[in-house]
């Protein structure tokens, strides 16, 4: 075991050491050794999230054909330090009839929930926090936890448009969960685990993406609708319930509002990378694990790219075809690709044709899906067009 | 007292604080929450068991939908129900000593039965629960009949609760 | 493990306890299926613990947590849609309120 | 699996501090001059009208209703999922079974029209 096939270990070891040589039981070291990784991880995430900040102004700036933050630093790269002191030093505004406690609570929870994620993140083959059997759910877990803060923030608000902003985005997460945890079953059936480092290790041959492309879709849909970014940002919409769920939120609260939405962008960006994009995996650079670390950020800071390309690009949706494009379309396409891997899988998984078989059925389901949708869009078309003909004359067609 | 005792009274005395605050608090939104945290400690009692998935089960299902499904409920029957005057019966104090009976009855039959202050058995080796829980589920000799009656239960109800929430005056 | 099982089943029991004061001493409707709710997780610590601490190789007492999950489930959805429906009709959600069946 | 949760529980204690630490901060070296104009609710910056409680669709709840059902729904595929590649195929077909029943309910709400928003 040297540093560069194992850094996590190899540090651990050489600490462990240091502590047993200060007579500290094994068990005890451990949990600090525990602590101390957890520490270590979480920090790095939070100084990520600090980077995204900047990395989302200045994006957005370059599609609005502005400069963005160019002041502080070079690029303007310490403007988000900036950001954080004033909203440190900010009052702290509680407005009058807010549930107090109820009120604390729910910004704390909302980054909790983020950061919860990254412990089941694998950064590279040996560097992860842990490796959870559960990890699929687990996922899920952490957004019901942020579904509640964020009815807990809007509530006690004591603010309609924040309360209305909370129900709006309650509404998107419950229906876009559905879709979104089909197309975690996916990945699920194809390689028998729940767990992420095992469905990442499974992609070092193939990524699932190319097993089950539909399935990558769906999941990149639904993680940006639970993500509540445009176009699916109907819980902030600024013109119609002024913020959202966090109005009446000041200073260092409504700035761990925001800084929960970056990262948890993020890490779902690095989700998507490693269920569906083979994570640290790439042409065999994994085998150093720091380098791995490295892809892994570079394809979640890709998907990352992607999820702000579509919110910057697509003008928000409207809350009724928000639902029915969740309920009618793709929940529905989803359990039929559920159905059909769960069968194809089946019977192609001890032959050669896997690949190939799984990949052209999500190809004919995906083209079956458009052939519907072309004969269905006409068919309204043709309503609109004749909207006085007679009955009986309808009936022909 | 090990470490894995003071874990297990932390998280009973979450549960039962939680859970006495659900049945008395008046504000009905407040008993929600406290219903959440209640179910939140029963989660870590599962994590403890070595049931992992039904500690993650128990966050999805019961923190992220029972009680927002909860949270809804309340708000929408909200109007009439602005906290006016006390939330329990007059004759709460009748339910409180038939609970504090039932608890005692119960408790009286747990320690005069033998064998139960056993410890845990032991987990075999490499044992792998989740796959074992798939395949109890699917199996013809285990449990594939409760498999499917939950899924028709699950319809049932969904039919039910649409047809009652769609019916007009 | 170093807990008795003996632990579980106390704090189930007060558990139990606890939710069916809930249900018996609520007026609000809402309030006492949270109560049931209360009671309903009693009984799944029970199935657990008696899972995990006589025959952890047999999965019985998680398939039958599961089953109670969806139980709890269709209880909650069927119970508030009606208390919701009783509510559209009545402008009540107290329980003694609701006795048009009474007779 | 025990090592895996008491992580997990360990990650949960720092996730919460780390949070509460720059609140803390802020309490300490924010200003804090309360007065009746500040603390009014804001809403969109006019004076607020009427009551922070407005009455909600019901359409919201039914939405919950049917996601409550999937999520259970969800819960029992998991097992599934993982388990049919070691069982034989009827597992698979059990399984769509399961799937099957449930979307008659998802067909059943879409043809009562409860998945339209009014």
């Amino acid at each position: 075991m040297t540093f560069w096939s194992d850094p996590v270990n190899f540090i651990a070891a050489w600490l462990r050491g240091i502590l047993a040589g200060w007579g500290m039981g094994a068990a005890l070291a451990n949990i600090l050794l525990a602590l101390s990784g957890i520490i270590v991880l979480v920090v790095f995430a939070l100084v990520l999230d600090i980077f995204l900040v900047w990395v989302e102004r200045k994006v957005v700036a370059r599609f609005q054909d502005r400069l963005g933050p160019n002041r502080i630093g070079p690029f303007g790269i310490f403007q988000p330090f900036a950001d954080i002191i004033k909203l440190i030093i900010k009052e702290d505004i509680t407005p009058e009839g807010a549930d107090k406690v109820v009120y604390n609570i729910a910004p704390v929870l909302a980054a909790t929930a983020v950061i919860l994620l990254w412990a089941i993140l694998p950064l590279a083959s040996t560097i992860y926090g842990v490796d959870l059997n559960v990890a699929l759910l687990y996922l899920v877990a952490t957004g019901a936890l942020g579904a509640l803060a964020i009815i807990m923030g809007g509530w006690a608000s004591n603010n309609k448009y924040a309360l209305l902003g909370a129900f709006r985005m309650v509404a998107i997460m419950v229906s876009y969960e559905v879709p979104m945890v089909v197309a975690l079953l996916i990945p699920a059936v194809i390689t028998g685990t729940m767990s992420v480092k095992g469905i990442t290790e499974f992609q070092s041959g193939v990524w699932i993406v190319i097993l089950s492309p539909l399935a990558a879709v769906i999941f990149i849909i639904s993680a940006i609708a639970e993500l509540g970014r445009a176009p699916f940002d109907l819980n902030e919409a600024e013109s119609e319930i002024v913020a959202g769920f966090n109005i009446e939120y000041t200073g260092m609260k409504f700035g761990w509002f925001y800084a929960s939405e970056l990262l948890h962008s993020f890490t779902f960006g690095g989700f998507i990378a490693v269920l569906f994009f083979g994570g640290y995996n790439f042409f065999g650079l994994e085998k150093y694990p720091l380098l791995g670390v490295v892809i892994f950020l570079a394809k979640a800071l890709f998907f990352y790219w992607v999820i702000m390309w579509v919110k910057y690009s697509m003008p928000r949706i409207r809350i009724d075809h928000m639902l029915a494009f969740s309920w009618k379309f793709l929940t529905p396409l989803s359990l039929a690709l559920l159905i059909i891997t769960a069968v194809v899988d089946k019977f192609l998984a001890p032959t050669n044709f896997y690949m190939l078989g799984m990949f052209l059925t999500n190809v004919v389901i995906a083209w079956l899906t458009i052939e519907i949708l072309r004969a269905y869009g006409k068919r309204q078309r043709k309503a609109e067009e004749t909207p006085v003909q007679p009955v009986a004359e309808a009936a022909h067609h | 007292m090990t470490p894995v005792q003071i874990i297990f009274l932390l998280c009973a005395a979450l549960i039962l604080a939680s859970a006495l605050m659900v049945v008395t608090t008046r504000n009905l939104i407040h008993a929600a929450l406290w219903l959440v945290a209640a179910l939140f400690g029963v989660a870590m009692l599962y994590a403890i068991l070595d049931a992992g998935f039904l500690a993650v089960v128990q966050v999805v299902v019961y923190i992220g939908a029972i009680a927002i499904l909860f949270i809804f409920a309340v708000m929408l029957t909200r109007r009439e129900m602005r906290d006016r005057g006390p939330q329990l019966r007059k004759d709460w104090w009748l339910a409180a000593l038939l609970s504090l009976l039932v608890f005692a009855g119960l408790a009286f039959l747990l320690v005069t039965q033998p064998g139960v202050n056993r410890s845990a058995a032991v987990m075999p080796e490499g044992l792998d629960t989740l796959g074992k829980l798939g395949a109890a589920l699917v199996s013809p000799d285990a449990y594939v009949l409760p498999f499917e009656v939950a899924s028709v239960l699950l319809l049932a109800a969904l039919i039910g609760a649409v047809y009652v929430a769609a019916s007009k005056k | 493990m170093s807990i008795p099982l003996s632990w579980y089943l106390i704090l189930s029991a007060a558990l139990f306890s606890i939710g069916l004061f809930g249900v018996l001493a609520r007026k609000n409707a809402i309030a006492i299926l949270l109560g049931v709710e209360l009671m309903l997780n009693a009984v799944n610590v029970n199935l657990v613990a008696f899972w995990r601490y006589l025959e952890p190789a047999k999965m019985a007492g998680q398939v039958f947590a599961i089953i109670v999950f969806a139980v709890a489930a269709a209880e909650v959805a069927v119970g508030l849609a009606l208390i919701i429906s009783v509510y559209r009709r009545r402008k009540t959600v107290i329980a003694d309120e609701i006795d048009l069946m009474k007779w | 699996m025990q090592n895996a949760w008491l992580y997990i529980g360990l990650f949960l204690i720092i996730g919460i501090i780390v949070p509460v630490a720059p609140l803390l901060i802020s309490w300490l070296v924010a200003p804090k001059k309360p007065n009746p104009i500040k603390q009014s609710t804001y809403e969109c910056g006019i004076e607020t009208v009427g009551d922070s409680w407005v009455q909600f669709k019901a359409q919201y709840y039914i939405f919950a209703l049917v996601f409550l059902v999937f999520d259970v729904e969800t819960v029992f595929l998991f097992p599934w999922a993982l388990a049919i590649n070691k069982l034989p195929l009827y597992t698979v077909l059990e399984g769509i079974l399961f799937i099957l029943i449930l979307v008659a309910g998802l067909v059943y709400a879409w043809r009562k029209g409860m998945l339209e928003w009014m």
